[in-house]
Parts: C-alpha cells; structure tokens; sequence
C-alpha cells in the first residue's frame, strides 16, 4: 500500500475511534437509568407496604449513584463524606451504619471508622431527605498501610432488610508524583504498549531506520526495570491479608464493564510481587539480548512490547476476567516472535505453542465462567451490589465446597480445580503437556527463549498459587499428592531427557522441565517451606535460565550450531565466556553459594516431611542433574579444539577464531549474574519479599488445627529463621 | 357418498401422478405426470370448498409453472438419451427412510385429537378477495416485491446469456 | 391479540424504514433507465447508500423513542408484523451490513458495477436492497404467513445474487444447489407450517404459542405432532442460518457467489434467521431448557443441532484451500456457536446472540472484504497460497486480516472473544449437565478453529512471498476495512455500552 | 366411510413423501425441483384441509394462494439458474456438477 494511502487509513482511523466513543457516550447518556443495572444486581426493592409507605435506602456521593467516596488528606487523617438518602415514601430507620469488615475477616486496614454527621451509627431519614455520613481513616494506625479500598454498609429496618453500601477509597500519595507512583502497575503494564504505538506512528510517518529502535526497546525495558525496582523498594513485605486489602498493595480498582461485574483490579501481594521483578528483570535483558535480532524490527518489537504487557498483566491482574485476557493476549505475540524470528521450524514450533496453550486456556475460561456465577453477592469498588463476582480476593471467601454444586454429576471444586491445574500445568510445563516446549525454545530467537523460559513458565505455578491454591483450597489439599507426584516425574523426566540431548539449546529447555518439576514438588507439600521454595525456585530459574539462553544464543551467534559434539575446548577459545557459562551451569544444577541451591533445598526441607519417598527420589535427581551439566560443560569447555573449526564458513569474518564475548553479551548477563550471586549467599532480601504472601496461602490451603493456631506466627517465623 | 367416491379418484388420480413423477425414468414423463397432480389437488381444493384456489392452481401451476418447467427440459435434455434422462441413485435406503416417515406422520395424524368442525361447503373467493384487501394487505404487497424481485432476477439470468455472444466481439 | 394492533393505514406511519427502503428500489429502478455513463452508478450507489441509511436512522429513531417509553411496543398491519425494540435493533444490523456491501460492491467487477460498460449494475443494487427490505420484513414478522413471505423475498433473491457471475461455472452451480436446497427447505417448513396451523387454528406465533402451552400442559409433554411442525419449521430457519444438517449449500453458494455477495449472505440472511428463530421460539414455541425438571425436547435439538453445525463446519474447514470456502466453513461453525446461545432460551442468551452477531458482522465482513481485495488484485485466485507473504505486500491488509481471523477465532483481545464469552456465560449460567456438555464441545470447537484461521496467519506472515511486488487496494476499500478492524479491536477492550444499549433494546414485545 | 380430514392429510403426506423422494434420489435438477413442487402443493394442501375441517376464515387458503404464486416465481429463478448451469457446465445432472469440492 503506497505512503499516501496509509495516510488516509490513518485519518480514518482516528475519526473512526472518536466516533466509536462519541457514539458510546451518546448511547450511555440515552439509556434510561434504569437499564443500566448491573447483571445480577440486587434489584430495587419493591416491598412498599400499601398503607403508610415506608423507606428506600439509597447512598449517594456528590449526588451520583456510584461511588467510591474520594477521600481526601487532611493532615493525619484521610476524612470523605457522602449521603445516606431516602428514596422510598415513609420513614427510615437505619439500624447500623457501619464499615464492611469484621475480626475474622479484616477487609480494612486499621483506622477507619464511620459515622453519621452527629457521630451515631444510627438515624431516621424522612422520605426524600438525606443524612450527612463520615468516614474517616487515620493513616498511622493502619499498621504501614498505605491505601484503603472498602465498602461502608448501612442496614435499615425496611421489610425487605436491604442493605445499601458504599465504596470507599483512599490512598496516600507517594514519592511525589501520585500520578506515576499511585499507579506504578497500571504503568508497568502499559508502558510497551506506548511503545507498540509509538512505532505505530513511526511506521506511518516513514521511519525507516529500524535499528534504531532496539534502543527504544531497552530504553523502555529500562524504565519498566527501574519502575519495578521502585517497587520493591516501596514495597512493604510486613502487610500480609489480616492488615487490610487482602493483603495487596498498590491496588488500582475501577469498574470496566459494569453488565459483567468486570472490574479494573491490579495490585501485588508477596506471590505476585516476586514475579513482577522477574518480569521487569528479564525482559530487559532479553531487550539486550534482542540486538542479535536484524529483519523486520518494527513488526519484532511491536510484538515484544505486547508480550511484555501481556506478562505483567497476568501478574499484576486480580480479577478473573482480566487475567484471561492478558493470559491469552501473550499468546499472539509469542506466536508471531517465534513463528517469524524463529528457526527452520518455527512454524511448527509456533503453533504448537499456541494450540497447547490456547488448549488449557479455553477450558479455563469455563472455569472462570463457573466459578463466576457460583460466587457469593458482593459488592463492586463503587458500592454497587452484585450477585456474583469475578474479583480473585471476593472469590477466596466464597466456600465453594459448602455448597455441594457439581459438575456432571462430579464434585464442583474438583472439576474446576483439575482445569485450571491442566491450564496451568500446560504452560509450567508439567509431563504429559511439556513437549511444545523443547520444540518452542530451539525455535525461538535468543530473547525469546528467554523470555520464555523466564518468565512464561512461571505463570503456570504462579496461576497455581493464586488461583488453585487461593481460590479452592480444599481441592488443592485433596490433589497435593498428585502435584507433587507430577513433580517428582517433572524432575526425573526433564532431567534424563536433558542428558540424552545433543543440542545445546534443548538441553537447556529440558533442565527447566526438570526444575520446574522441583516448583510442583514444593507446592504439593503445602508446608510454607514449600510454598516458599516454590516461589524462590520460581525467581531464581528465572534467573538462571535466562542467563543460560542468553549464553547458548552467544555461541549460537558465533557458530550457527548449538550441537554439543561440534565442540570442544572452548576454554581457551573463549575464557571469559566460559566463566560465565560456567557460572550459569553451576548455578543451575544447585551448587551451594548460588540462588539455584537455595531453591532446591527448601523444596527438600518444605517436602521431605510430607513425602519423604518422593523428595529422595526427588533429590537423586539433583545427582542427574549435576551429571548432564557437567557432561555437557565438559564436551563443550574442555578437551582439545577442533580446529576444523579454523575454516569453518561460520567464523570466516573472524579468522576462524571464536571471538570473546562483546560488552552487549556481558551486559546482557551481568546482572542475572549478580543477582543468582548475591541471593546464593544471602537470600534474605528475596524470601522477605514473599514470607507473608507465603504465610496467607499456606494458611489457606493448610489450616493449621485449633490448638495451633495461637502459635502459627511464631512456629512458621522460628521455622524459617531456622533456614536463613 | 358421491362425494367419497369423487375424493378417491381424485386422490388416486394425484398420488399415481405422484408416483410417476418421483419414479419414472424419463423426464418428460415425469413432469408430464405432474399435471395429474395438480390438477388433482386441483380437484380436491374444490371438495375442500376453495373453488378460487382450484381455479388459480390450474391457471399459475398448469398454465404458468408446469410450461416453465417443459420448456427447461426440452433445452436442456439431450433427446437422444430422453428414456434414461430421469435416473435416480440410492433409491433404496431413500425408500426406507420416506416409508419410515410416512409412518410417522400417518400415525401422528391419526393420533391426534383434531378440533374439527366442519364448515358448511360455501364459495371462498369473495372472502378471500375482501382478505387480501384488509388484513392480508401487507403480504399481498411483500407478494408483489417478490414477483418483482424475481422478475428482474430473472431478467438478469437470462438477459445475460443473450447478449453474451454479441458482447464478446 | 395485542392491545396495540394497529390497521393497516395507522401502521405506516410505523413503517417507514421498510418504506424508505421501497423507494429506493423504485428510484434506482428509474435511475437506471433515465441515466447514462459514470453518472447512472453513481447515482445508483448514492440512492441505494440514501434509503438504506435513511432506514437505519429511522429504525434508531424508533428504538430511541421505544427506549424513552414514548410509544409502546405493539403490532403493525392486524398482528402480522411486530413493531419493538428487538426488530429495530435487527433492522439498524442490517441496513449498516447492507450498506457495507454495497461500498464493497460499487467497484467490484463480479456484480458488473466495476465493468466498464456497467452492466448489471442497477439490477444488483435493486435486488440487494429487496433482500433488506426482505430481511426487514423477517426479523419483523410475527406470522407464519409473513415469515414464509419475507423469508422467500430473501431466498429467491438470493438465488440470483448466488448465481450473478456472467459464464461463471462455479457461480451458477452454487446458485443452482442453492436453488434446490432453498426450496427444499421452504416446503419442509412450509409442511411444518401447516401442521401447526392445524393444531392451533392460527397463523399468529402468539397464538401458537398458546396452543402449545396449553397442549404441552394438558399432557404433560409436547405433543408429537407440535414436536413434527416446530422441527419441520426449524429445516427452514436453520437452512437460513446455514445449520447442520441444512448447510450443505453453504461453501458451494459462499464460494461461487460474487464476494460481496458471499459477505452478505453471510451475514444479513443468518442474522434474520437468528432473529426469526429467537421470536418464534420465544413467542411461537415458548421454549424454555427445562419442564418439570426435565430437558425439554427443544434444548435437546437445538443443543444436538449446535454441536453438530459447530463441529462439522469447524473440521471440514480444516482441509480448504480456497479462503472463501474456508470462511463459508467458518460462518457454518460460527452459526453453531450462536445457536449454543439460542439453546438456553432466555434473556442472556438472547443478548449473546445479538452481541456476537454485531461482533460476527464486524469480523466476517471485514475478513471477506480483504478477500476480496487479495482475490482482486491475484486475478480472482481465493487460494490461501495468494496470501503467502502478505505481511510484507500490505501490511496494513495484512493487520486487519490477522485483526478478524483472531477475532474470528475468539481471542482477546478482540471482539469475538467477548461475543464468545457471552455464548459460554449464558450456558454456563443456566447450567445443567447438558449446557456443560454443550459448553465443552464449544470450546473445544474454538480450539480447533485456531488451526485453519492460523493458516492463514501463517501464509501472511510465515510464509515467503511468490511475488515481492506491494499490492495495492482501493481507497474505499482500504477505508472500509480498517472501518471495520477499529470496533472489532474497540469491542474487544470495552463494549459496556453497546452490551447495555442492545440488553437494553433485546425486548420482544408483545 | 366418511371422507374426514385425515383422509386429505393422508394424500398430502403421500405427495410430501413422493417429493422427499425425488428430491434424495434424482440427479436430474428439472427432477429434483419437481420433487420441491410436490412437497408445496402437499403443504397447500394440508392448509386448505385444516382450514376447510377446522379453523374456518380464509387464512389457510390466502397461505395457499401465496404458496402458488412464490412456487411459481421460485421456479422461474430455478429454471433460469438450470438454463444458466446448462450452457456453463453442458450437464444438469446434480451429482456432475463437482467443480467446487472439500
């Protein structure tokens, strides 16, 4: 299509979005009110007795239906107001005005506290009147919370009981600039997409000097890396679910489609906030790695900055529904970045991902559909009452057992459950569904392998966690055995496999079947030493593994060849690059003194007592393990050079020498280096990100017995500092 | 009793044109067949007290649709082969499974309680003409766009393959 | 009977939009004989793309005012045609598809419009907007007589649209199977018709819809031979919608047929099907999934008839190499999808429906205009192998393609998705073993569906091209496509007000 | 025996199923579509019966009417079409035209 006529696709474009808008609003504004009630909405009540008439409870804030109530700073306190009005023909008593939360159930952090204007809980509001009502939240004792998002609740004495309620928020403002750092995971998120448009406009202005852009690319995997050490930074681990907010920080919570009960919900707790460091890590360095990258850039970066969005979506997402769309909005871009940049079977490769994964996903979607309308009546963020509820924290409370709905004639929870595990498992890989991934990873561009291996298999046991473990714990308690069994064959499978591969990069994609096994095996103990070595083996084979593509696409660059034998006493060859391989080697098979031994042992500690067969079987895998990395390094490092190597076509622009690894490759693993490093020898920093996100879900999927319960904190905090 | 004996004849007369028409091997036969059957039917609308509608299946079915019918075959049959122009597959299983739902529908027919109540036997055509100018305006005229429609539908189909030679040049 | 019957002359004032419509047939009919040249298309074009948006804002003034409460919902002409918001709806629906294709047909060479000499030209345009009024008068009619009358305007027009190609060998094949499966079809409906009308005296769907109630009440299930009518009628409906086992006629007519056509059948015929399937179930049938407990015989078959459409059309797509074949497979699936939303026989389904019908319109139009754009400029060839490469041909094309096929696919973050997730949720919402079954096979279908849309992907972008050369299109048609792509992708992100808008309008009046 | 209802259901269900027949077994498309014209007159038929033995008024018999009149127009398009599938493919044998196959 020739430059001018893109023009016109452009204008038309942008006339057509704001018509859409225009047409949207317009539509909105000519609806009668009354349609706009949400699905399952508690409908307005019609218990008007004949006689004297009686009272309509109704809550409004600056005369709008919906909240929430903005509340605002005033010195110490955060103070809102709003009213509670009566729309009904007779008086109205309302008996208790109140915030929603109780001593089991802390909904709110501390220090909030609500009252009509005359400082009871209690009134009677005349037809048509209203009655000023405070809410008011003093900062300091909300135990270093710093955001508040909840509901007020009035109850009136009307025949038919309703109960009215209002949303209410507030937030204190951070680092200055409440507009980036209020809403660090909406940015985190959607940053790439800026991106993806500004080259978007770059391709219609007629940019033509695509290499350019990978500067773009890390300039703003940069920032997302900065964004997202800002936000371990501010991070605060001590707020766990019984501070307030279920536990989450840096929530941002608004109404998206108000028919559905879909809700804009983000925010972090300790399981997510592990793996939006990982994602934010890793993707910068895959940018570096993406110079190696040379044809159709524009299209190439497009797609990654997508994928990146996709990644942190996934999560940072706390509402069902939009977490399947990040979940499947991922699977375009990977398809194209390896079905494109891919190798001589990226075709096949790149569909065979996809269906895998579209495979788990589709059923998932029913299982969200049906957790949906089995949950329990809530309330959305702005007050307005729902029959069900796709909100992750609304549906950890819905006791999906105690209702005894079935599937089929088969247990509700545990059909559910087995879906969502099979959706996820897809993606971790678990054996039967792990063989898409060796095809994907020796397909996949260098920093895509990456990406891959970092990141996207952690969302399989992240999904776990948040949703098979938080969402139906006792089916997860009635399937441990078979998770940590499936890991167990994760971890031998992967392991023997690894070591009849002659290709480099295959081997390294079967070492991670084989240590994600070690994240199933962990998680299926659902001891907090468990649950905790699986977030840890979840970040550190982040690391790690990234660190390995990155080096097998240096010597891919150089060769063409990934093919073990063809080696052969590249140690003197490339000194320097050996050091770091074998770094990253030993990191990965467990040595002591680097992250990946961290990993490996609190799964053995966190599983040996309750599966003490399966962890030594487990743990003589590390010995496997230990073998084909070795075996490997050793074909490849040590022994003589093969100097038909000399002539070889792939080093003729060198001299038939494997030149040294450049400043980029260094770069591009200097700080997964660091990091594997630094958390082998003191992991406090990553484990006391995540102790408190690790003690909620254990506490959910292993209910400790009565007389425990008095002592749970101290045991599990004397039990992991007996680890440090 | 009369009556009986004429509504069988008819019957017989329409369903052995029928049968022609689904089983003769030569085309013209079978569309020569089909004006027994609706002339038949014809009949029958007349026992049945709708003399208007007997009227207009002779003129359009007869006189219009069966001409129309004539005229594809003759263009378009080759006459050599004329005798086995009508050949038919799978006769069999076909059989079988139309013997299967006749069965049905004679037994829901028979089954079924029907309301009757039989009218005195009175001329139609001037209550239907009074119909089609009060309540069944609207489909009178959705009747005429569709005898346009196909009209210019037709136009089209045809006008085409006339000119095509002179177009060609 | 309804309180608001109107007579006939108090119903026209009611009836302009299918009024607008008729004047525009006449005026293009007297256009084409008064005008010469260049002008006499032009004219043509402008008065078809008059009447049609004439009648669509005229069917929005209607819905906005119904919205309002300023006039009720009621019946035109004696209770033949039915005058609420669920029509007006169908009858904005149509009259922007028609218009659509009418921008795509305009420079096409297939419908004679593009030709030099023009020829064809007023009689297409005349026909398609008699298949709008045609489809109007469908989603309308609340009578056996006037669904079998509208049903027919839109058939016997369809066949000479199917068959409209000068010479053309696989034109006039379709058209002649369509021909023959049509009236097949309009004979079993019209038998099933008239069992009805026997057991219920009546041609009003209302007041069959009494009849059965009361039938299926006095003995405790539906009575066999309303069970025989209500089947007999669905062989007509669902040859409509292109149901299996009704759909054989479909890749052969979608194939043969002009493009523009094949997108429009596609589309407008199978919306006014739904629509008329949703009435007469609804009114006429008064169907719901479950009587005393038990599945009723109508979800059983709508159910058995959905999962057979989804399934055949999904896995004989699988093998296409011709992309409209492909596609016409596609509409088949698509058809099955919507019927699992027609099974649960209430409100939300009904709302799915509609939403996945606009998101369909906006995808499957698109999809077939880029097809028609490739088709064009590789000498009529529709093999998926003209696609190889496109990517770096068009990329703008390409885009939009890739756009509808996802989105066809049902991906987020497009629009199909969300009309799938409908489809799912009000399955899933009703519940039941056999919604759950119902469920699964649909998703199951979504999966393998993947498989041929991505070969098309893959021919775009995977796939080196035979030919390097950049491959232009039409300004209207480039215009009209990313038309289309911008809601497809909008829809998917945030559709609350057109999901409000239509929940709000998807009422069958009475 | 009295000549009743069911009687006119019985010839009209015969001509449906001397219609169905032609239309599953003949190759001749002139064929087929006389097939479609036994199966609409067994319809008009099956209405003008139950209107004569039970429902009264004239619907069943306007139905009828239009049945004829869009038998008749359909058949015109069809035979058209046929004409059209003759000169093209020189065959109207249904089970020849294969040029489009899955």
């Amino acid at each position: 299509m020739s430059r001018s006529r893109t023009k016109y696709f452009w204008a038309a474009l942008v006339a057509l979005v704001a018509v859409i808008l225009s047409a949207s609003a317009w539509a909105q504004q000519a609806m009668p009110p009354q349609q706009r009630m949400p699905q399952g909405a508690v409908n307005q009540p019609s218990a008007r007795t004949p006689g004297g008439g009686s009272g309509q409870i109704a809550m409004r804030v600056d005369g709008e239906k919906y909240g929430p109530v903005e509340m605002r700073r005033d010195g110490k306190e955060f103070r809102g107001e709003f009213w509670v009005a009566n729309d009904g023909t007779g008086p109205l008593n309302v008996t208790r005005l109140a915030l929603r939360t109780s001593a089991t159930d802390p909904r709110l952090p501390g220090g909030a506290i609500v009252a009509f204007d005359d400082g009871k809980t209690i009134a009677t509001i005349q037809p048509n009147a209203a009655k000023k009502a405070i809410v008011r939240w003093e900062v300091d004792k909300a135990g270093g919370v710093t955001e508040l998002y909840g509901h007020v609740i009035a109850e009136s004495d009307t025949s038919d009981r309703r109960v009215a309620a209002m949303g209410i928020h507030a937030e204190v403002e951070l680092g200055g600039s409440p507009w980036l750092f209020n809403h660090i995971l909406s940015w985190l998120t959607f940053l790439p997409v800026l991106g993806m448009l500004a080259i978007f406009v770059m391709y219609l202005m007629g940019y033509k000097k695509d290499e350019n852009l990978k500067w773009l690319g890390v300039g703003l995997m940069g920032v997302e890396l900065i964004l997202a050490i800002w936000l371990f930074w501010a991070y605060n681990n001590g707020i766990g679910r019984a501070a307030g907010n279920d536990g989450f920080q840096f929530i941002e919570h608004g109404v998206w489609i108000r028919s559905l009960n879909v809700e804009y919900f983000v925010g972090v707790d300790g399981t997510s906030i592990s793996m939006v460091l990982l994602t934010a890590l890793v993707s910068f360095v895959a940018s570096i790695a993406s110079f190696s990258v040379k044809t159709k850039l524009k299209g190439y970066w497009a797609m990654y900055f997508l994928l990146v969005t996709g990644m942190f979506g996934v999560f940072v997402s706390l509402d069902l529904f939009l977490f399947y769309m990040f979940w499947e909005i991922m699977l375009l871009p990977m398809y194209f970045l390896i079905g494109i940049w891919g190798g001589p079977r990226k075709e096949y490769a790149a569909i065979k991902f996809f269906l895998y994964t579209l495979a788990g996903s589709v059923f998932m979607l029913l299982a969200f559909i049906a957790l949906y309308y089995n949950a329990d009546p809530t309330y959305l963020v702005d007050g307005s009452p729902v029959l069900h509820s796709f909100s992750i924290p609304e549906l950890m409370r819905v006791d999906f057992l105690g209702k005894n709905l079935t599937i089929l004639t088969m247990s509700f929870v545990k059909v559910i459950w087995v879906v969502l595990f099979v959706g996820f498992a897809i993606k971790v890989p678990m054996f039967p569904f792990h063989t898409w991934l060796p095809d994907a990873h020796v397909e996949a561009p260098t920093a895509i392998s990456v990406i891959l291996a970092g990141v996207l298999l952690k969302m399989g046991t992240y999904g776990m966690l948040r949703l098979n473990f938080g969402l139906l714990p006792e089916a997860t308690q009635w399937a441990a055995p078979a998770i940590a069994v499936f890991g167990v064959i994760n971890i031998l499978y992967g392991a023997f496999c690894a070591m009849a591969q002659e290709d480099l990069k295959r081997l390294v994609a079967y070492s991670s079947v084989s240590h994600m096994g070690y994240c199933l095996l962990a998680m299926g103990a659902l001891t907090p030493h468990g649950i905790e070595a699986a977030i840890v083996q979840m970040f550190n084979h982040g690391t790690i593994t990234s660190m390995l593509f990155t080096l097998v696409g240096v010597v891919y660059d150089r060769a063409h060849t990934r093919e073990i034998g063809k080696f052969g006493g590249m140690a003197t060859e490339m000194p320097f690059y050996t050091a770091f391989f074998g770094f990253a080697f030993m990191a990965s098979l467990g040595l002591p003194g680097m992250s990946g031994f961290i990993g490996e042992a609190l799964t053995f500690v966190g599983a040996f007592p309750v599966y003490p067969v399966m962890t030594i079987l487990a743990a003589s895998g590390v010995i496997f393990t230990a073998a084909y990395h070795l075996w490997a390094m050793q074909r490849i490092f040590l022994g003589k050079f093969r100097e038909d190597w000399r002539t070889s076509h792939a080093l003729e622009d060198t001299g038939g020498k494997f030149p040294e690894m450049n400043f980029r490759e260094a770069m591009s693993l200097a700080p997964m280096a660091i990091i594997v490093l630094v958390l082998g020898f003191w992991p406090r920093p990553l484990l006391n990100l995540i102790d408190t996100g690790v003690m909620d879900l254990t506490a959910l999927v292993n209910p400790p017995g009565a007389s425990q319960i008095a002592h749970l904190g101290d045991m599990a905090s004397k039990a992991l500092a007996l680890l440090h | 009793m009369g009556e009986s004996v004429v509504f069988y004849l008819l019957a017989a007369l329409t369903c052995v044109s029928a049968g022609i028409v689904a089983l003769s091997r030569n085309i013209i036969y079978s569309t020569i067949a089909l004006l027994g059957t609706f002339l038949g039917i014809a009949g029958l609308y007349i026992q049945l007290s709708a003399d208007f509608l007997a009227a207009i299946q002779v003129l359009v079915y007869v006189g219009g649709t069966l001409t129309l019918i004539l005229f594809a075959v003759m263009l378009t049959a080759k006459i050599e082969n004329i005798r086995t122009s009508n050949t038919a597959r799978a006769r069999l299983p076909a059989m079988a499974v139309i013997g299967a739902m006749l069965l049905l529908l004679g037994m829901v027919a028979n089954s079924t309680e029907w309301p009757i109540k039989i009218a005195k036997a009175t001329p139609s055509t001037a209550k239907l003409g009074h119909a089609f100018l009060s309540e069944y305006m609207l489909p009178f005229e959705v009747g005429s766009v569709v005898l346009l429609g196909a009209m210019i539908g037709a136009v089209v189909l045809a006008r085409r393959a006339v000119k095509r030679d002179s177009e060609r040049e | 009977m309804n309180s608001f019957s109107l007579d006939n002359l108090q119903s026209l004032t009611w009836f302009f939009p299918e009024i607008a419509i008729t004047v525009g047939v006449i005026a293009v009919i007297i256009w084409d004989l008064i005008s010469a040249g260049l002008n006499r298309i032009r004219g043509i074009v402008v008065i078809t793309l008059a009447s049609l948006l004439t009648s669509g804002f005229l069917s929005l003034a209607y819905l906005m005012r119904q919205l309002a409460g300023l006039t009720p919902s009621m019946s035109l002409f004696g209770g033949l045609l039915a005058f609420d918001p669920f029509s007006h709806l169908f009858r904005m629906l149509f009259a922007f598809v028609a218009a659509i294709v009418i921008v795509f047909a305009s420079p096409s060479s297939e419908t004679g419009a593009g030709t030099r000499k023009r020829r064809g030209a007023g009689e297409f345009f005349t026909l398609l907007l008699i298949i709008t009024l045609g489809l109007n008068l469908m989603v309308m009619s609340r009578n056996l007589l006037m669904i079998y009358l509208s049903l027919e305007v839109v058939s016997v027009i369809s066949f000479v649209m199917a068959g409209f190609k000068i010479d053309n060998r696989k034109s006039a094949e379709g058209a002649l199977k369509y021909v023959i499966f049509g009236g097949m079809a309009s004979g079993i409906m019209l038998y099933g018709m008239s069992w009805l009308f026997g057991i219920s005296q009546s041609l009003d769907i209302g007041e069959i819809g009494n009849q059965i109630a009361m039938a299926t009440a006095q003995n405790g299930r539906v009575p066999l031979v309303i069970l025989l009518g209500v089947v007999c009628m669905l062989g007509g409906l669902g040859y409509k919608i292109s149901a299996a086992p009704f759909h054989m006629w479909t890749p052969d007519v979608y194939e043969g047929a002009p493009t523009s056509i094949t997108a429009f059948l596609s589309v407008g015929p199978k919306a006014a099907g739904f629509a008329v399937l949703i009435r007469f179930f609804e009114e006429g049938v008064k169907a719901t999934t479950h009587y005393d407990g038990r599945l009723t015989p109508w979800a059983m078959i709508a159910g058995l008839i959905a999962m057979a459409t989804m399934t055949v059309g999904n896995f004989t797509a699988l093998h296409q190499s011709n992309i409209k074949r492909m596609l016409a497979f596609s509409s088949i699936a698509h058809a099955g999808y919507m019927l699992l939303g027609f099974c649960v026989f209430d409100q939300q389904g009904k709302q799915a429906i509609m939403f996945y019908l606009l998101t369909y319109a906006l995808m499957n139009l698109g999809a077939f205009l880029v097809v028609a754009a490739v088709a064009e400029r590789n000498g009529g060839n529709e093999d998926i192998a003209t696609y190889n490469g496109l990517g770096s041909r068009s990329p703008v094309l390409a885009i939009m393609m890739a756009i509808f096929l996802f989105s066809l696919t049902g991906l987020p973050p497009f629009a199909g998705f969300i009309g799938k997730f409908y489809i799912f949720a009000s399955l899933l919402h009703v519940g039941g073993r056999w919604n759950w079954i119902l469920a699964t096979v649909g998703v199951l279908n979504s999966v393998v569906s993947l498989f041929y849309y991505a070969r098309v992907v893959r021919a775009m972008y995977l796939t080196k091209p035979d030919d390097k050369r950049a491959l232009t299109v039409r300004v209207s048609w480039g215009t009209t496509i990313v038309a289309l792509a911008v809601p497809t992708l909008a829809l998917g992100i945030y559709w609350a007000p057109i999901y409000d808008f239509m929940t709000a309008s998807l009422l069958i009046g009475r | 025996m009295q000549v009743g209802l069911v009687h006119y259901l019985t010839v009209a269900a015969v001509l449906f199923g001397f219609g169905m027949l032609c239309i599953m077994t003949r190759r001749h498309a002139v064929g087929i579509l006389l097939g479609v014209e036994l199966i609409l007159n067994a319809a008009a038929l099956n209405f003008v019966a139950f209107e004569h033995f039970i429902s009264g008024g004239v619907s069943g018999q306007i139905f009828t009417v239009f049945i004829i009149t869009l038998a008749a127009s359909e058949a015109a398009i069809a035979l058209a079409i046929v004409l059209q599938v003759y000169r093209t493919h020189r065959t109207v044998m249904a089970d020849e035209l294969t040029d489009m196959k899955n």
